[in-house]
């Protein structure tokens, strides 16, 4: 792996996780986001993507899981044993895949409850809304509307809007992409690079799309069956045959048609 | 690693979609029947005959019918003792005003009213959903009873408003004694119990679930959500129906409306929910805990702390201990007993290894 | 339908696919639908043929899943006529269109959570069930061998979907890939000749896509499932389908074959961006 | 020597109040007799408490549990609750365990020869309706003088609250007054609709024949309408201090009847004080309680009990405990007569009695009591009830249900 | 129709009082999507304890007035710690859990609370005296002939004043917002920072004074005892008249369900036997949902394929 000068802004060692006291779903993954970073984590569907990054924000015990090993840090406290709500005041907060947004609120009220922990400071928080309508205009459109009436990806805006609104150091963003018009999907990513460029948010994004998310990050880890089987710099990924097989769709000679990909074809798997 | 399906290969369909595909449940399951079709009647005393297995079963039968429409099909209901009224009242009448009218047949058709009365009020249920329903189905609750005590025609004009059961025959043979009164509880408990597993484990069973789980897209997949549900409340208030009317016969002889009144309610929801919401097993461990849970604090805490207490704090102390241990229940297995079971058996299937 | 799995392994995808395109199924006119002020869709007519392939694109909210939602039944539109087969209807109730062979996915996967994997497959097989609630209470002769007809044909789906190891595993546990897949499952277990797929391949890698498209294809084949599909990964839309309709904020943009659309100016601006 | 006394008892939930009054009452008279006589003739008398929560299945589980405890095993069973007496009905009978029912329960079983293991005793509900028919015939100058009254019967619309209908509709016509049933639902703590109605109606008596909250409320409804309160009469299931406490200045003048004396003036009191409370053994928590109507209707179980034991030692063997068999013989020759009563220094807290093979009632009479916004003060003696009305009441019901279950009556010619 | 009036008024008056229950009710599920069963235990909770510890204190000596006040801050603070217990005992293992676990939850709390409500002050009755007579208001009497109570026009002011601020509350602050997004999503408010468990610990203590006004209100009216917790069976017509999720809606039903129930007793009752009361409002409630299945001012259930 590359030697990260920086240092580890968030670091996790060895997790363990278990859900329902009997399903062991990490197995040791260990990973390091160095500040101002942004690490991609890829992996097939159910390779523990999310169960990773719920295991960091603490938001695992709501599903009856726990960490039973391992240790999390962030800028060098220990987190692990801390309530969601302390997570994101430290500047720590997850945006949850499929979306979450609070039906019955409207999508301003959505976006005002993120900046719960940000408490009473109002022209903040204006200021705050006002770069998320600025990020997703489509947004501001449907301000009055109930988030639950809205379409999926408007719902996706909405959720990672509401991260935003809490002004964080580092967003662990699980699927932004799925579900997203190309376009949007683009727009986001360079949301995100222009956040982590302009203010230094680093990111832990959980995605499918390896296209996207290589182009856009400077590292990546890969998941698989809840290990970590490869990681490296983002380029270093983009050019490994079988990254590029699996995850990305290219073949020898270039990107297939799905029309013409056999799925008979079996994988050749790193573990399990 | 004694409990292990390892090595136990399924042929066909058939056997996979046994009750019990794994072959020490069957052979756990015999042996729990054979201990209570033929142990139990033979060596319990009239104690626990009458009261502790005989109100269990009844219970569980109860459970059972709420489960089918709360656990499987996903419909609160707050009713369930006034369904338990109907069938109690209903198998009186035919009994009564039938010559000749055979007990089981009674029984049945006491549940088949219960049904009825049960699908009418479960008609709202194709608009009303959640705790919306459950308070709507208080309606049934009191406006049944209120009916029982209103209208003495019910009651056979009796002036205090409460039945006395007829003596139960079948086939010439008087169910008298305690012991034929437990198995004859036992065995109808027991064959309603097999028709709900497999009703349950079938596209009825599957329908109710599916409405349960998500009711638009179970229409959008061809299933009636009315047709779904209304055989639910049907299923469960038969089943309902027929506990209510083997709780006045073989159990307490005597009913009066009152007794099936709302807390009777609240206690079968606590049996399900307890011992597992959408479980068979789970009805029986709910009904078992709900009713032997009580008895037990009652014996063990006045022996605990003796002269300590006031007779008064001691009964408070028991009603404090049971609610602290639901919640403590709910807490440990929000699923219910019967997870709790589950996942031991999962544990123990991994035995020695924890994962 | 014999062991479907392996004779598509065996037989390649036939070449004269778009020879096989026949007549008009399903002709849509003049719909509109709105919610409140919200018009979700505006006087939209399109039809879908016989066997084909029939994407919908279009921005979020577009009105895409909504246009799903009045073919078979959960909205119903305030305009416009619905013709399918021929038979023209206004209103519908879900369950009548799926007796009518109309079956689908959806965005934000709706399986049955409480359920297996297996059961939740069997309840697309709902609609082909005779038997009554007393036969399965009884669940003793014919009951029970319709009970294992179906289990049949339920493992063929299971079989072709691959997704044999998870028969017995509550759905809710499972990774959202493999939900979308059994969603799949569920929907072609009610045999239907009219497939409606919203957002299938969301939240996969390049594999599962593949996968997916793999599983589509081979249904559209096998069974001559006409098959209208909402999609974002334009890769997948343009390589597998027949048609397009492009959707931007309720009203139809474009409609045709993948290249034209592709290269249809409004359709760059509103929807593909200048990368495509 | 010990007799053994399973006391299925409740001191939770909504009827806690008159539970702990009651069983506070009854095991501070055992406590007496155990702690001042050294028992019955030696005998000590032992219980247990058996929580119900006035619930049936409950009280069923406490009947069998109890069953067998002590040396000849459970003596009598006194639920108190009507449900649970009907629930173990038959059972007792079976059992060979003497029920006792003071002011509740089955009422035909009053007819010792159709029910000869319950005892209803002192009064039944259609004593009390008798009773109250007759106070208040008394009170407007004589039962003639009832023509043309109206009277209201506010009831517990319960099965409860309808116990007392068919002697008091046989008693309108027979006295010729207007009888308006109005009933209130369970639980009964709005009744802003009845007594505007009542207002509306504008009897001359109400009958308040209600349960718990109900009574309270009614008292309060019934100020609000402005209803002059000595103008409402209640059962003795309404007639205790948690019954007018909380409607507070409203309860003021109110009146009812109770099946027991009232305060703690009778000597048996004196002595519950001197030889329990002094010797801090008594079984209430809040001592004030002592004297109140729900404890001294305890006393009277007490003494109701320990004087049928007694009756059957003389019978059976003093000094030995008794089975329940020998004891239900005591009950059924309990005859507790003013000399009697006045050793026992309870003159006038319970009435004089005399239980027979046909008769399980024994006196069928009611005192009756007025609030005075801070105590129940007595206002009349015992008031027999018509007792031919009511027993022919009685023998009628006993009637129809031997026939219904084929019981055939025993012959109290032949009775021992 | 006089009497048509006096019925209607006393009616509605009784309503209010259904509604001040009923309000405890929907804070909570608001707050939590949780159908607390407990609210009416509670309400008995906080009335005993409040005449208990006016006994107490009058006990030792303390004059009336004072011991009125200080007894009512004691009880208070006893609710916020009930109140903040049960977030920490109950609802904080729970979280995340469906609905009907929680439900089951607050039914086990119900006879937690009882039984120690009854284990600390004991089972007897009491009385409770706030000092406002419950005596027709004279001029009403005097100019329109109409029974009026002033203890009720009492008990509906402090109604009226509790569910505006609640109202406002919800809407319009911080911590309302906060509240409605946990109540839609436990786990989404969760990470995005919404400190679940102080929200929760103060929305059961704000239910705790809820509950402790409704208390003293009918414990005034009907004396505190075991069946103050009944007054929670009158407010679940109430309540899904109204809307679970509306606190004017409790208001609008308590008036629906008072009003209706009182006139349908005077007037259908004797045609049927009386006694209707019992299920009346909840048939009312029924048709209503009937049309509107999520009560006349209830948020509207989503769901969206
Ligand atoms: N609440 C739960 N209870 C039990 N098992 C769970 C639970 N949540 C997840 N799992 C299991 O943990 C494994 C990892 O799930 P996770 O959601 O982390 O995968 P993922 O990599 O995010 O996949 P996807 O790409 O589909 O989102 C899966 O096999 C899943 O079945
Ligand atoms: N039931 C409803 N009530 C109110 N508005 C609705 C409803 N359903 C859809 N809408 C609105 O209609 C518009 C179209 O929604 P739809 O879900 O069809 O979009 P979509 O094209 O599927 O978008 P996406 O690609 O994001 O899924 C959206 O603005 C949405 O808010
Ligand atoms: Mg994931
Ligand atoms: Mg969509």
């Amino acid at each position: 792996m590359s030697t990260d000068a920086a240092v580890p802004y968030l670091e996790i060692n060895n997790v363990e996780v278990i859900y329902d006291h009997v399903i062991l779903v990490l197995k040791g993954v260990s990973l390091k986001v160095p500040r101002g970073g942004i690490v991609a984590l890829l992996g097939a569907n159910g390779a523990g993507k999310s169960t990773t990054l719920k295991s960091i924000s603490n938001l695992l015990r709501a599903e009856r899981g726990e960490v039973t090993k391992g240790s999390i840090h962030f800028k060098g406290d220990r987190v692990d044993r801390m309530t969601p709500s302390d997570l994101v005041k430290r500047g720590v907060i997850q945006v949850m895949e499929g979306r979450h947004c609070f039906a019955h609120l409207s999508v301003e009220e959505n976006l005002l409850a993120g900046a719960y922990t940000r408490g009473h400071a109002r022209a903040e928080i204006r200021a705050g809304l006002e770069k998320v309508y600025h990020y997703f205009p489509r947004l501001k459109q449907r301000r009055g509307s109930q988030a639950g009436y809205t379409s999926g990806g408007e719902q996706q805006m909405c959720a990672i809007g509401r991260a935003l609104m809490a002004r964080p150091e580092m967003i662990l963003l699980d699927e932004p992409s799925m579900g997203l018009a190309p376009q949007i999907v683009e727009e986001i990513f360079e949301i995100v690079k222009d956040l982590n460029r302009s203010e230094g948010v680093g990111f832990l994004l959980a995605e499918q799309n390896t296209l996207v998310a290589l182009r856009y990050a400077d590292f990546g880890y890969i998941l698989e069956n809840g290990r970590v089987v490869m990681e490296g710099a983002a380029a270093e990924l983009a050019a490994n045959e079988d990254v590029k097989e699996f995850y990305l769709g290219l073949s020898g000679e270039g990107r297939k048609s799905f029309r013409d990909v056999k799925h008979y074809r079996r994988r050749k798997r790193w573990l399990s | 690693m004694l409990y292990r399906e390892a090595g136990q290969f399924k042929a066909s369909y058939q056997a996979d979609q046994q009750i019990f595909p794994i072959r020490q449940d069957r052979v756990g399951f015999s042996l729990v029947l054979a201990f209570f079709f033929l142990l139990v009647p033979a060596v319990a005393n009239q104690y626990w005959l009458q009261a502790i297995l005989i109100p269990v079963l009844i219970f569980s039968l109860a459970a059972l019918g709420l489960n089918i429409l709360t656990g499987y099909a996903g419909q609160l209901s707050l009713g369930s003792a006034a369904f338990m009224a109907v069938g109690a009242f209903a198998a009186y009448n035919f009994m009564l005003r039938v010559p000749g009218m055979p007990f089981l047949l009674a029984l049945v058709l006491g549940g088949l009213c219960a049904a009825a009365v049960g699908v009418a009020f479960g008609l709202p249920s194709l608009r009303i959903k959640g705790f919306y329903l459950a308070v709507a189905t208080l309606a049934a609750q009191f406006f049944i009873i209120w009916a029982l005590t209103k209208f003495p025609w019910f009651s056979n004009h009796s002036a205090s408003g409460v039945i006395s059961t007829q003596a139960v025959v079948i086939l010439g043979y008087a169910f008298d004694t305690p012991a034929s009164k437990y198995l004859l509880t036992l065995s109808v408990v027991a064959l309603l119990a097999l028709l709900a597993k497999n009703m349950v484990r079938s596209s009825t069973g599957r329908a109710w679930m599916a409405v349960r789980d998500m009711d638009v897209a179970a229409e959008v997949i061809g299933i009636r959500p009315l047709h779904a549900k209304l055989s639910a409340f049907a299923v469960s208030s038969f089943y309902c129906g027929v506990a209510g009317a083997l709780y006045a016969y073989t159990y307490l002889g005597t009913v009066e409306p009152e007794g099936f009144n709302l807390d009777l309610s609240f206690k079968i929801l606590f049996m399900i929910i307890i011992g597992g919401v959408g479980s068979i097993l789970g009805a029986f461990l709910g009904a078992a805990f709900i009713v032997l849970l009580p008895i037990f604090l009652d014996n063990i805490i006045p022996q605990l702390f003796g002269g300590l207490l006031s007779s008064s704090f001691s009964s408070n102390l028991q009603l404090i201990v049971f609610g602290g241990l639901i919640i403590f229940f709910l807490i440990v297995e929000p699923h219910g007993l019967a997870r709790l079971w589950q996942i031991g058996k999962e544990k123990l299937r991994l035995w020695p290894f924890p994962h | 339908m014999n062991d479907i799995a392996s004779a598509v392994r065996e037989q390649a995808p036939p070449a004269g696919h778009a020879g096989r395109i026949g007549g008009v199924v399903l002709d849509l006119q003049g719909i509109s639908l709105s919610f409140g002020g919200v018009k979700a869709l505006t006087d939209i007519s399109f039809d879908v043929r016989e066997h084909e392939i029939r994407s919908i694109i279009g921005p979020n909210g577009a009105g895409k899943s909504s246009m799903l939602n009045v073919i078979n039944g959960v909205y119903h539109p305030q305009q416009g006529r619905i013709l399918f087969r021929g038979e023209e209807r206004r209103r519908m109730e879900p369950h009548r269109a799926a007796a009518q062979g109309i079956a689908r996915t959806f965005q934000n996967i709706a399986l049955f959570k409480g359920m297996s994997v297996l059961d939740n497959i069997m309840t697309g097989r709902n609609l082909k069930m005779r038997c009554g609630l007393l036969r399965h209470a009884l669940y003793w002769g014919p009951a029970q061998r319709e009970e294992i007809a179906h289990r049949l044909k339920v493992e063929e789906i299971i079989d072709f979907l691959e997704i044999q190891g998870i028969r017995k595993t509550p759905v809710g546990r499972l990774p959202y890939g493999l939900q979308k897949r059994v969603e799949l499952g569920r929907a072609l277990a009610a045999e239907p000749s009219l497939l409606l797929l919203d957002e299938p391949m969301a939240g996969m890698n390049v594999e599962e896509k593949q996968d997916m498209c793999r599983f589509i294809l081979d249904v559209n084949d096998q069974f001559g499932t006409t098959i209208v599909l909402i999609e974002h990964d334009m890769g997948v839309v343009m390589d597998i389908s027949d048609r397009v309709v492009v959707l931007d904020y309720g009203r139809k943009i474009g409609d045709g074959p993948p290249d034209e659309v592709k290269r249809n100016p409004e359709v760059i601006a509103a929807y593909l961006g200048a990368a495509h | 020597q010990e007799q053994f006394i399973g006391l299925p008892s409740y001191r939770v939930g909504p009827y806690a109040a008159g539970g702990s009054g009651i069983y506070g009452g009854w095991i501070d008279y055992m406590t007496l007799i155990n702690e001042r006589d050294g028992g019955i003739n030696g005998v000590k008398l032992t219980w247990e408490e058996c929580e119900t929560e006035y619930n049936n299945a409950r009280g069923v589980e406490c009947y069998e549990r109890l069953k067998g405890k002590g040396p000849t095993g459970n003596t009598t069973f006194q639920p108190l609750s009507t449900g649970i007496t009907y629930s173990v009905l038959e059972k007792v009978a079976q059992d060979k365990i003497p029920m006792v029912t003071i002011g509740y329960g089955r009422t035909d079983a009053a007819d010792g020869r159709v029910f000869p293991w319950v005892f209803p005793m002192i009064s039944t509900y259609w004593s009390q309706a008798s009773g109250m028919v007759k106070f208040i015939g008394g009170k407007v100058g004589g039962l003639e003088q009832l023509k043309g009254k109206k009277i209201v019967y506010l009831y517990h619309d319960s099965a409860f609250g309808k116990e007392g209908i068919p002697l008091m509709e046989q008693s309108a016509q027979k006295y010729g007054f207007t009888l308006k049933q109005i009933p209130v639902a369970h639980p009964g703590n709005e009744q802003q609709a009845q007594w505007l109605q009542i207002r509306q109606e504008k009897p001359d008596y109400v009958i308040l024949w209600g349960w718990g909250v109900m009574n309270p409320t009614a008292l309060r409804a019934a100020a609000r309408s402005g209803y002059p309160r000595d103008r409402i009469v209640g059962g003795w299931w309404s007639g205790s201090e948690e019954d007018t406490i909380p409607a507070g200045d409203a309860a003021k003048g109110y009146i009812s009847a109770n099946l027991s004396g009232v305060g703690t003036g009778f000597p048996v009191i004196q002595e519950v004080q001197k030889h329990v409370y002094a010797r801090n053994k008594g079984n209430m928590e809040d001592k004030n309680r002592v004297g109140s109507v729900y404890y001294n209707r305890g006393i009277v179980h007490g003494i109701l009990t320990v004087e049928a034991i007694r009756t059957a030692q003389q019978k059976f063997g003093a000094g030995k405990p008794m089975t329940g068999e020998q004891v239900r013989w005591g009950f059924e020759h309990l005859n507790l007569d003013a000399d009697h009563l006045a050793r026992l220094g309870a003159t006038g807290l319970l009435p004089e009695l005399k239980v027979s093979c046909a008769d399980h009632e024994g006196a069928g009479k009611v005192k009756f009591q007025q609030w005075d916004g801070s105590k129940w003060l007595p206002l009349t003696d015992w008031i027999e009830a018509d007792r031919a009305q009511v027993r022919g009441l009685i023998e009628a019901s006993a009637g129809a249900y031997a026939k219904e279950k084929g019981v055939t009556p025993r012959d109290c010619s032949k009775e021992p | 129709m006089q009497f048509f009036f006096e019925v209607l008024i006393g009616g509605l008056l009784s309503g209010v009082l259904y509604a001040l229950v009923a309000l405890g009710f929907v804070l909570i599920y608001k707050a939590s999507g949780v159908f607390n069963f407990a609210q009416g235990a509670m309400v008995f909770f906080a009335a005993l304890s409040f005449v208990g510890f006016q006994e107490v204190l009058q006990r030792w000596g303390l004059p009336a007035a004072p011991a009125f006040w200080l007894a009512f801050v004691l009880t208070l603070g006893a609710m916020v710690v009930l109140g903040i217990l049960t977030e920490r005992i109950v609802l904080r293992p729970l979280v995340n859990q469906p609905p009907i676990t929680l439900f089951m939850a607050t039914i086990g709390l119900t006879y937690l609370v009882e039984g120690i409500a009854q284990g600390i002050w004991g089972a007897n009755v009491r009385g409770l005296d706030l000092g406002i007579a419950d005596e027709p208001v004279e001029w009403v009497m005097e100019s329109a002939g109409l029974l009026v109570s002033r203890f009720d026009v009492f008990a509906a002011a402090m109604a009226g004043a509790l569910v505006l601020s609640l109202a406002l509350f919800f809407q319009y602050t911080r911590t309302g917002r906060a509240l409605r997004a946990v109540a839609d999503d436990h786990q989404a408010a969760l990470s995005i920072g919404i400190p679940l468990q102080r929200i929760w610990a103060i929305v059961w203590a704000v239910a705790g004074f809820v509950a402790l006004v409704a208390g003293l209100i009918w414990g005034a009216r009907n004396g505190v005892q075991f069946a103050l917790t009944y007054t929670a069976l009158k407010a679940l017509p109430v309540l899904i008249l109204g809307g679970f999720t509306s606190v004017p809606g409790a208001i609008v039903g308590g008036l629906i369900v008072g009003a209706s129930e009182k006139l349908a007793e005077v007037y259908i009752g004797p045609m049927v036997g009386g006694g209707i009361e019992s299920w009346f409002p909840y048939v009312l409630a029924l048709a209503f949902l009937l049309l509107r299945p999520e009560g006349l001012f209830g948020e509207k259930h989503i769901d969206r394929v």
